[in-house]
């Protein structure tokens, strides 16, 4: 057969057991804990700057999977994920500024309340498909934008509201420092979570729904409840990353849970690469990164002979932008299969160098 | 009662450019299953052309119109051909990311070069408004009504009969299928960019003649969402009749928001309720054909 | 250096008043560097772009307002970021100047009776946006009389659902209400420009006489054309961000005879003694030292050089720190800054009134029909004027503390 | 006519499915290419149309020539204009669109005034297609096969690919099929190269075959040569000179795999 | 064990099944041919409940399953594969069939998630292991890891056939699974597909158009055409049927010999075509 799969040889597994974590080799475990090992210590040698990316990272990422759990697994575009992001946030704000319901359970508790939501704007998935389901997500998106500027007792309204810090035992999360922890914990939680649910049996469904949702219908899949759960699992992840991001701001507004960060959501996804965990982390790391370092490409430009020549300075703004919309096409052009595709393209020759053909 | 009655009528007219748009948006939906999320972008450039040309270049604009068109259609192949032609093949999803770096990068270019303020047209028509049902409308208005008309009426002529428009369908079916039919995949993605281009121009100088350019004509990009979703994203028709349903339900919620509501912007937000609501009894809006569901 | 944070908005859904007043802002300050700084140490200005969007605001923000370059102060812009920066500005005693001259910024103790919040750190150059339009009201009031106008005359606000439109919304209305206007429900219209058709039908059907647009000016500039299409005949009072040369010029002949406040005393076409340092001023940005520069750059030179001279004060008085800077602002009665004579008008901040000045100019514009050149052109032509009306002494009333 | 010289095809850069392979199509014949699943049949048949690209797939040695001219390497749509037309496994029509559409589409490069006679014709060899006015989505399987044959009639091509042609149709439907292949062949002249997993009718109707395994040919000659040899009688025709075995009694009996 | 009742299905102007009715008892090796088009693909589609007869009514098991959808239909024991490929096309092949076992296993979403604490690990892994001796039945273990998509069709039809299996259905449809194969691989399918009747025990319900095959392992056969019923019974009756050799083997009746599935086969040889 000229069907060679191409799964490491010199690496055999002897039970199943061993042939279902994680992490295919134990050389990438110990990385991915080395990994966290090195992140844990960031905050003693990053400067705030670099620190408050990490963390928005971090809760964007969260979110980030959520949507790929929807789009990339279950095959359901959705173009109100900013919306779900923004409900957990005013939902953990609300909880701990009306109830007064301590942060680290409110967190949590968004998340919940973002997963009802998501099942109630879910619902069309049970009869809508493709584009038409994804255009009743944005009017999801438009009807939770309005309802967070509507309804004050939950948000504030326009004027937005004040989220409290995170504190435990007297302690206070509040700066970048110490907040940076809270997310890399809650960021380890949720995608050990999501790993898990996927390589199980309702993950498989979902990816199954996606594939061929005839077929899988037909093997014993309830589609209808398998659809909907996924908006479900996915606003749960957004509300959670919402929530993180309330407290990590202290503020929330409606302003921020536009179409335009709804679609960023889709942009880390399918940068990451769709259906792909760890992608969706180096979809966000990219999509958070781009325009930082646009920014700071800027400023080296600026008040050189480049910037004279054409006049940038005042539209130095409008030029970070562009070049932002050009990475992203560039980068899909060469690699439209996303990060993660490429990461495995790395590791397949390096396991198979110098024997790659 | 004449306020509901003119609120009806400007629907109409507003819906009118909404089913122009939707009709582009469809036309590449059609021959390559792409959404195009830079289509308000389209409409964008295409009116700063014609603005330039009419400003800084002081021609008329019967002159300055047709320029435009015909740089909108080469545009449309030049983009076809840079940005979008190595993406043909890979995922549909990948490509519709590509379309949304286009309109980032449209959005900045057209503020850098043509700043962030509403630039007015110079007036175009002898009498700027004239009287329908007792309604003063934009001349403007009227007049891309009638050439929208005319344009969907090609539109349907073109998908149903023509050969290049079968072509066009069956790309978006399945590439693979029509290369092996003999049609160049890459003509027909080509030329459906630059017709959609060409066409979203027109709305695009419409509504600049009757607003002022700004990069708020973008906007329109995502209204047509709704009104294509309604009509059914691969009829024509549909997005026609979306586009005019969509502009009269917005004029609606306005008459029944200020009369008894006060809700402020039911405007904007009625339509995707009355979205949901028809799409749950149609999944597949009003007009678009069903999936196939066989196995 | 003395770290100063600017945030700007160049790209977003108030870009269109946002640019030039930026312009303002970081002309000025470069302006002033080059005359030595504050006591001879430069400002480094860090100017940011966040797109009208409070998030990103407090985002930026954030690091700003911490580390070793913790900015001494900031410029900042909207109203809703400005309004979720006020208790963070206040904590980390950093004063800001703003582009957003809410009401609910003006009560530095948090004593008002409108329940506002305290704000001891922030800090705008001109006529809050509610006593401007207070001030409207009341020439309104009188102008209808005046034309003769029988009956109650109608009153509508109209704007975005969103901080900045708002602000003034409640003032306004309670008000017109005591001067006896007959009070609509408000009118929406995004902060972008659109067809606003269907709310110019509801205005001519309800018969509005006098309305407020709270929007800036891309928009306002929508709401005006269609209002004259559909010929709704209402004398329209625009926000100080709702109209300028700019606006009026690409309204055309529709934004004839909008009134509205302005901040400075003159134009850029006017003649003052500080004009001469405006000009100077403008030439950082434009070495050819034609452009024409609408209302919202010199307002935006004027916040500046007041947060300068506080700076020079503070610098004298035990450092460039927020708090001394803060009691800087408090030091001058009537005060102009230096260079700036004839422009800038007299203002006067306490320690419990934030108000820096109450009265209001009011202005008109008279737009000829064919606004087809440039606007020095225009202004210099005639065919677009903004001619004073009235000046109106809104009354500094205790209750009317921030709100 | 046709002459595929020792090519290699790579799909994604590095899963290498074809080996060298080397065939002659003759002009008017029509050649028969034979091999299990996975031996690399269509992707030959695709390396030829050029559909390979399509799929990651690519010809990284040797040379096809058509009509004395190479055409490795030239989009697929230009290779269909040189009259190389390709039914593909799997039928491929195109579901949302009439039977009468589909057939429109296969006279896509022409331009000549003939097209609404071969319609006629097409009709004429497929009645059914005639009947079937809904969408060709929803045809049965048979009938979809005709009408991907029938496309491939609309174009006049000089040489049809054909990609398992009988899969999944009834034996009256293989024998039609096949039969108008034949005619198809003999009335029109066209050539045609003939993927079939039907070793038996393929032979009948073919004046020549390959066998190919692995992505090689592994023996060829002319249909008659081929009928009679052991291997193929072994392995594609069923039985060799004893009985045949039925199936059932296959149960516990293990043929030996592959040969050489 | 099954049982159709003058089942009708309609589509806008076609008709596509017509009053069929039969019945298919337990441990039965069911085949059901006809011309292409006839229905059978819709009738199959009716047993595993992707159609639902406009009238008419299905029995499975003694209960009446007609208002049953699919899903449920698969809990109760009904497996099947496509006659167009069905795989998910993104999966490997393990999960593939792991998703067959979706109706056998407990944990969900939650349970899931949390992994290590639940016993999902365990249960998991219990599956796997059955799931590895179906793979190990159908000689698939090369391609275990392999992408479901890239496989040859051959295969694709081979791992159907396991997902199928996973399900540990009482009754299994198969929906022409050898089409496309050559003698060999016919062989080997058909070498499985006995197995599953006698070794697993299961009810088989299957289409095919190869009659050589059809003859061979049927215990009995249905022959549809057009929609109807037009014979059922053993398959030497059913061959024997005039109608069924003029309607689906196109033979004449003049020259019908003997009548065996080789010859059916060979018949073009005698017959060459004009
Ligand atoms: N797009 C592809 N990417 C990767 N491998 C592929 C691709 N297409 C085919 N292959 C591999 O190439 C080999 C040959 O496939 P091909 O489809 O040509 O076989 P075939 O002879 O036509 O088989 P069948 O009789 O089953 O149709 C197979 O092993 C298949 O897995
Ligand atoms: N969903 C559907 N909508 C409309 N018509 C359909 C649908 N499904 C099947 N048909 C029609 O019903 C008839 C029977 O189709 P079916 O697929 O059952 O045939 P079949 O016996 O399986 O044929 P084959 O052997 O070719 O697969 C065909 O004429 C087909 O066009
Ligand atoms: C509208 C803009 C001028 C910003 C304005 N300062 C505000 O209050 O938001
Ligand atoms: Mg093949
Ligand atoms: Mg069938």
């Amino acid at each position: 057969m000229a069907n060679v799969s191409i799964i490491p040889s010199g690496d055999f597994k002897t039970s199943y057991g061993t042939d279902t974590t994680i992490f295919p080799t134990v050389t990438s475990r110990n990385f991915a804990i080395l990994g966290v090992v090195l992140l844990l210590a960031c905050p003693a040698f990053l400067d705030r700057y670099w620190l408050s990316l990490l963390i928005q990272i971090g809760y964007l990422g969260i979110a980030a999977l959520g949507l790929n759990i929807l789009v990339g697994f279950t095959g359901q575009i959705s173009i109100g994920h900013s919306a779900f992001f923004g409900f957990g946030a005013f939902a953990s704000a609300w909880l701990s500024n009306r109830w007064g319901i301590p942060v680290v359970l409110a967190i949590p508790l968004a998340g919940v309340m973002t997963t009802a939501i998501g099942l109630v704007f879910g619902m069309p998935a049970a009869r809508l498909k493709g584009l038409y389901l994804a255009i009743a997500t944005l009017a999801a998106q438009y009807i939770l934008q309005d309802f967070f500027a509507r309804a004050d007792w939950f948000t504030g309204g326009t004027n937005g509201m004040i989220a409290e810090p995170l504190t435990l035992f007297g302690f206070a999360f509040d700066t970048d420092e110490r907040y940076f922890y809270v997310v890399l914990v809650a960021m380890v939680i949720m995608y050990l979570l999501g790993t898990n649910l996927m390589r199980t049996r309702d993950g498989r469904a979902l990816v199954a729904v996606r594939d061929h949702y005839l077929s899988a219908e037909i093997m014993g899949i309830n589609l209808t409840k398998y659809r909907t759960m996924s908006f479900g699992i996915s606003a749960f992840y957004a509300g959670i990353g919402g929530a993180l991001y309330a407290h990590y701001l202290q503020f929330v507004s409606v302003e921020g849970f536009t179409i335009v960060f709804s679609i960023q959501f889709l942009g880390m996804i399918i940068i990451g690469g769709l259906g792909s965990i760890m992608g969706t982390l180096m979809g966000t790391a990219f999509m958070v990164l781009l325009p930082e370092v646009m920014q700071m490409a800027s400023k080296l430009v600026s008040g050189t002979a480049i910037d004279a020549a054409l006049n940038l300075k005042d539209n130095i703004a409008f030029l970070r932008e562009m070049s932002v919309g050009l990475v992203i096409i560039l980068f899909l052009v060469f690699e439209p299969d996303g990060l993660a595709h490429r990461w495995k393209q790395i590791k397949a020759y390096w396991k198979l160098y110098p024997f790659s053909h | 009662m004449t306020l509901l009655f003119q609120l009806l009528v400007n629907g109409l007219i507003v819906g009118a450019l909404y089913g122009v748009v939707a009709m582009s948006f469809v036309l590449i939906y059609k021959a390559s299953r792409i959404v195009n999320f830079a289509q308000g972008e389209f409409l964008l450039i295409g009116a700063w052309t014609c603005w330039w040309l009419l400003t800084s270049w002081q021609l008329p604009f019967w002159i300055g119109f047709p320029i435009t068109l015909v740089f909108m259609l080469i545009f449309g192949v030049v983009l076809q051909v840079v940005v979008l032609r190595p993406m043909i093949g890979e995922p549909i999803i990948s490509v519709i990311m590509v379309t949304i770096g286009l309109s980032i990068v449209f959005q900045a270019a057209m503020k850098w070069m043509f700043g962030v303020f509403a630039k007015p047209f110079p007036q175009i028509f002898a009498s700027p408004t004239m009287d329908i049902f007792g309604l003063q409308v934009q001349t403007v208005y009227v007049v891309s009504l009638a050439i929208s008309i005319l344009i969907m009426a090609g539109f349907g002529w073109f998908f149903k009969y023509s050969r290049l428009g079968l072509a066009m369908r069956a790309t978006a079916f399945d590439q693979q299928v029509a290369q092996s039919l003999g049609i160049s995949v890459r003509q027909m993605f080509a030329m459906s960019w630059a017709i959609s281009a060409m066409v979203s121009a027109v709305a695009g100088v419409t509504v600049g003649v009757v607003n002022g350019v700004s990069s708020a004509l973008s906007f329109f990009g995502i209204k047509v969402f709704p009104a294509v979703i309604l009509g059914g994203l691969d009829s024509v028709i549909g997005a026609v009749l979306g586009g005019l349903i969509v502009g009269v339900l917005e004029n609606l919620a306005h008459y029944l928001d200020s009369q008894w509501l006060n809700w402020g912007n039911m405007y904007e937000i009625a339509p995707f309720y009355v979205l949901i609501a028809i799409l749950m009894v149609k999944p597949y809006g009003l007009f678009g054909t069903k999936d196939i569901e066989r196995v | 250096d003395i770290p100063v944070g600017h945030l700007a908005d160049q790209s977003g859904g108030t870009s269109d008043v946002g640019v030039p007043y930026a312009q303002g802002v970081a002309d000025a300050l470069a302006y002033l560097n080059g005359k030595g700084g504050v006591n001879g140490v430069k400002l480094a200005v860090d100017t940011v772009d966040y797109g009208y969007q409070a998030p990103r605001a407090i985002s930026q923000y954030k690091k700003w307002s911490s580390g070793s370059d913790k900015i001494a102060a900031l410029q900042g812009w909207g109203t809703a970021d400005t309004e979720a920066l006020t208790a963070f500005v206040g904590k980390d005693e950093i004063p800001a100047y703003s582009g957003s001259y809410s009401g609910h910024l003006t009560d530095p103790t948090g004593k008002g009776p409108h329940g506002s919040k305290p704000a001891p750190y922030n800090f705008f150059y001109g006529p809050s946006y509610s006593d401007s339009l207070r001030g409207m009201l009341m020439w309104a009031a009188e102008d209808w009389k005046k034309k003769g106008g029988s009956g109650k005359p109608k009153y509508a606000h109209m704007g975005a659902n969103h901080p900045y439109p708002n602000a003034p919304k409640d003032a306004g209305e309670q008000l017109a209400k005591e001067l006896g206007f007959e009070v609509l429900p408000p009118i929406q219209f995004a902060l972008t420009p659109g067809d606003y058709t269907a709310q110019c039908l509801t205005l001519k059907e309800s018969g509005v006489n006098y309305a407020y647009l709270g929007n800036t000016a891309g928009s306002n500039i929508s709401v005006l054309k269609a209002c004259q299409t559909v010929g709704a005949k209402v004398q329209f009072m625009g926000n100080v961000w709702g109209m300028d040369e700019n606006a009026a010029k690409a309204a055309g002949a529709a934004a004839d005879g909008v009134v509205f406040p302005m901040r400075t005393a003159v134009t850029w076409a006017g003649s003052a003694p500080g004009m001469a340092t405006m000009k100077e001023i403008s030439k950082l940005s434009d070495a050819a030292g034609t452009a024409y520069r609408p209302v919202h750059y010199l307002a935006g030179v004027c916040t500046a050089f007041y947060m300068k001279e506080a700076m020079d004060w503070a610098a004298k008085n035990g450092g460039v720190t927020g708090p001394s800077i803060r009691k800087a602002m408090y030091q001058k009665k009537d005060w102009v800054p230096a260079g700036l004579e004839g422009v800038c008008m007299p203002s006067t901040w306490t320690e419990t009134d934030h108000r820096g000045m109450t009265s209001v100019n009011i202005y008109r514009a008279s737009v000829a029909a064919d606004t087809g050149a440039s606007v020095a052109d225009l202004v210099k032509a005639g065919s677009i004027k903004l001619d004073k009306i009235a000046t109106v002494e809104v009354p500094r009333k205790p209750e009317w503390l921030g709100w | 006519m046709l002459s595929v010289n020792n090519i290699e095809v790579v799909y994604n850069d590095v899963i290498l499915v074809l080996r060298g392979l080397s065939l002659e199509v003759p002009e008017g014949e029509i050649v028969a290419l034979l091999g299990a699943n996975g031996a690399g049949k269509s992707t030959t048949l695709k390396a030829i149309s050029g559909l390979l690209k399509t799929e990651d797939g690519e010809v990284t040695r040797g040379d096809i020539t058509f009509a004395g001219e190479r055409i490795n390497g030239i989009d697929p749509d230009q290779i269909v204009r040189k009259g190389i037309f390709q039914v593909m496994e799997g039928r491929r029509i195109i579901a949302d669109m009439t039977c009468l559409e589909n057939l429109r589409l296969g006279a896509f490069t022409r331009r000549d005034n003939g097209v609404k006679d071969d319609l006629d014709m097409v009709f004429q060899y497929f009645p059914r297609l005639k009947e079937r006015t809904g969408l060709a989505g929803y045809l049965s399987g048979g009938e979809q096969q005709m009408l991907a044959i029938g496309r491939a009639m609309m174009a006049r091509p000089k040489l049809i690919l054909m990609d398992e042609p009988s899969m999944g149709l009834s034996p009256l439907m293989v024998k039609e099929v096949f039969s108008i292949i034949q005619q198809i062949n003999k009335d029109l002249g066209v050539t045609i190269l003939l993927v079939e997993q039907n070793a038996r009718m393929a032979l009948q109707a073919a004046t020549r075959g390959y066998i190919m395994e692995n992505g090689k040919v592994v023996l060829d000659g002319t249909a008659d040569e081929l009928r009679n040899n052991e291997d193929v009688k072994e392995f594609y025709l069923g039985g060799g000179n004893e009985e045949r075995k039925s199936f059932k009694n296959l149960k516990s009996f293990k043929r030996r795999k592959r040969w050489i | 064990m099954f049982e159709a009742r003058g089942v009708n299905l309609r589509f806008g102007g076609v008709q596509a099944l017509t009053d069929v009715s039969f019945g298919i008892r337990k441990g039965e090796l069911f085949s059901i041919i006809g011309p292409n088009g006839a229905g059978k693909t819709s009738m199959v589609n009716c047993i595993s409940g992707r159609y639902k007869p406009t009238d008419g009514k299905v029995f499975f098991k003694g209960r009446d399953v007609t208002a049953m959808t699919p899903n449920h239909r698969a809990a109760l024991g009904i497996g099947r594969t496509f006659q167009n490929l069905a795989l998910f096309g993104h999966m490997t092949v393990l999960d593939n069939i792991m998703v067959g076992r979706h109706h056998l296993l407990k944990n969900n979403f939650l349970t899931g998630s949390l992994y290590w604490l639940t016993g999902a690990r365990k249960e998991e892994l219990a599956h796997r292991r059955e799931v590895e001796e179906i793979i190990d039945f159908l000689e698939i273990q090369h391609v275990r890891k392999a992408t479901a998509g890239t496989l040859s069709y051959g295969l694709r039809k081979r791992v159907e056939l396991a997902r199928a299996i996973a399900l540990k259905p009482d009754l299994i449809l198969l929906d022409e699974p050898m089409a496309g194969m050559n003698l060999e691989e016919k062989e080997d399918m058909a070498r499985y597909i006995v197995d599953l009747n006698e070794e697993f025990g299961m009810t088989v319900v299957m289409i095919e158009h190869d009659m050589g095959v059809v003859m061979d392992i049927s215990h009995r056969v249905m022959v549809l055409e057009f929609g109807k019923k037009i014979a059922e019974g053993m398959p030497e009756e059913v061959l024997a049927n005039p109608r069924v050799r003029r309607a689906y083997l196109g033979e004449d009746d003049e020259d019908g010999e003997a009548p065996n599935a080789h010859t059916a086969q060979q018949s073009p040889e005698q017959k060459e075509v004009a």
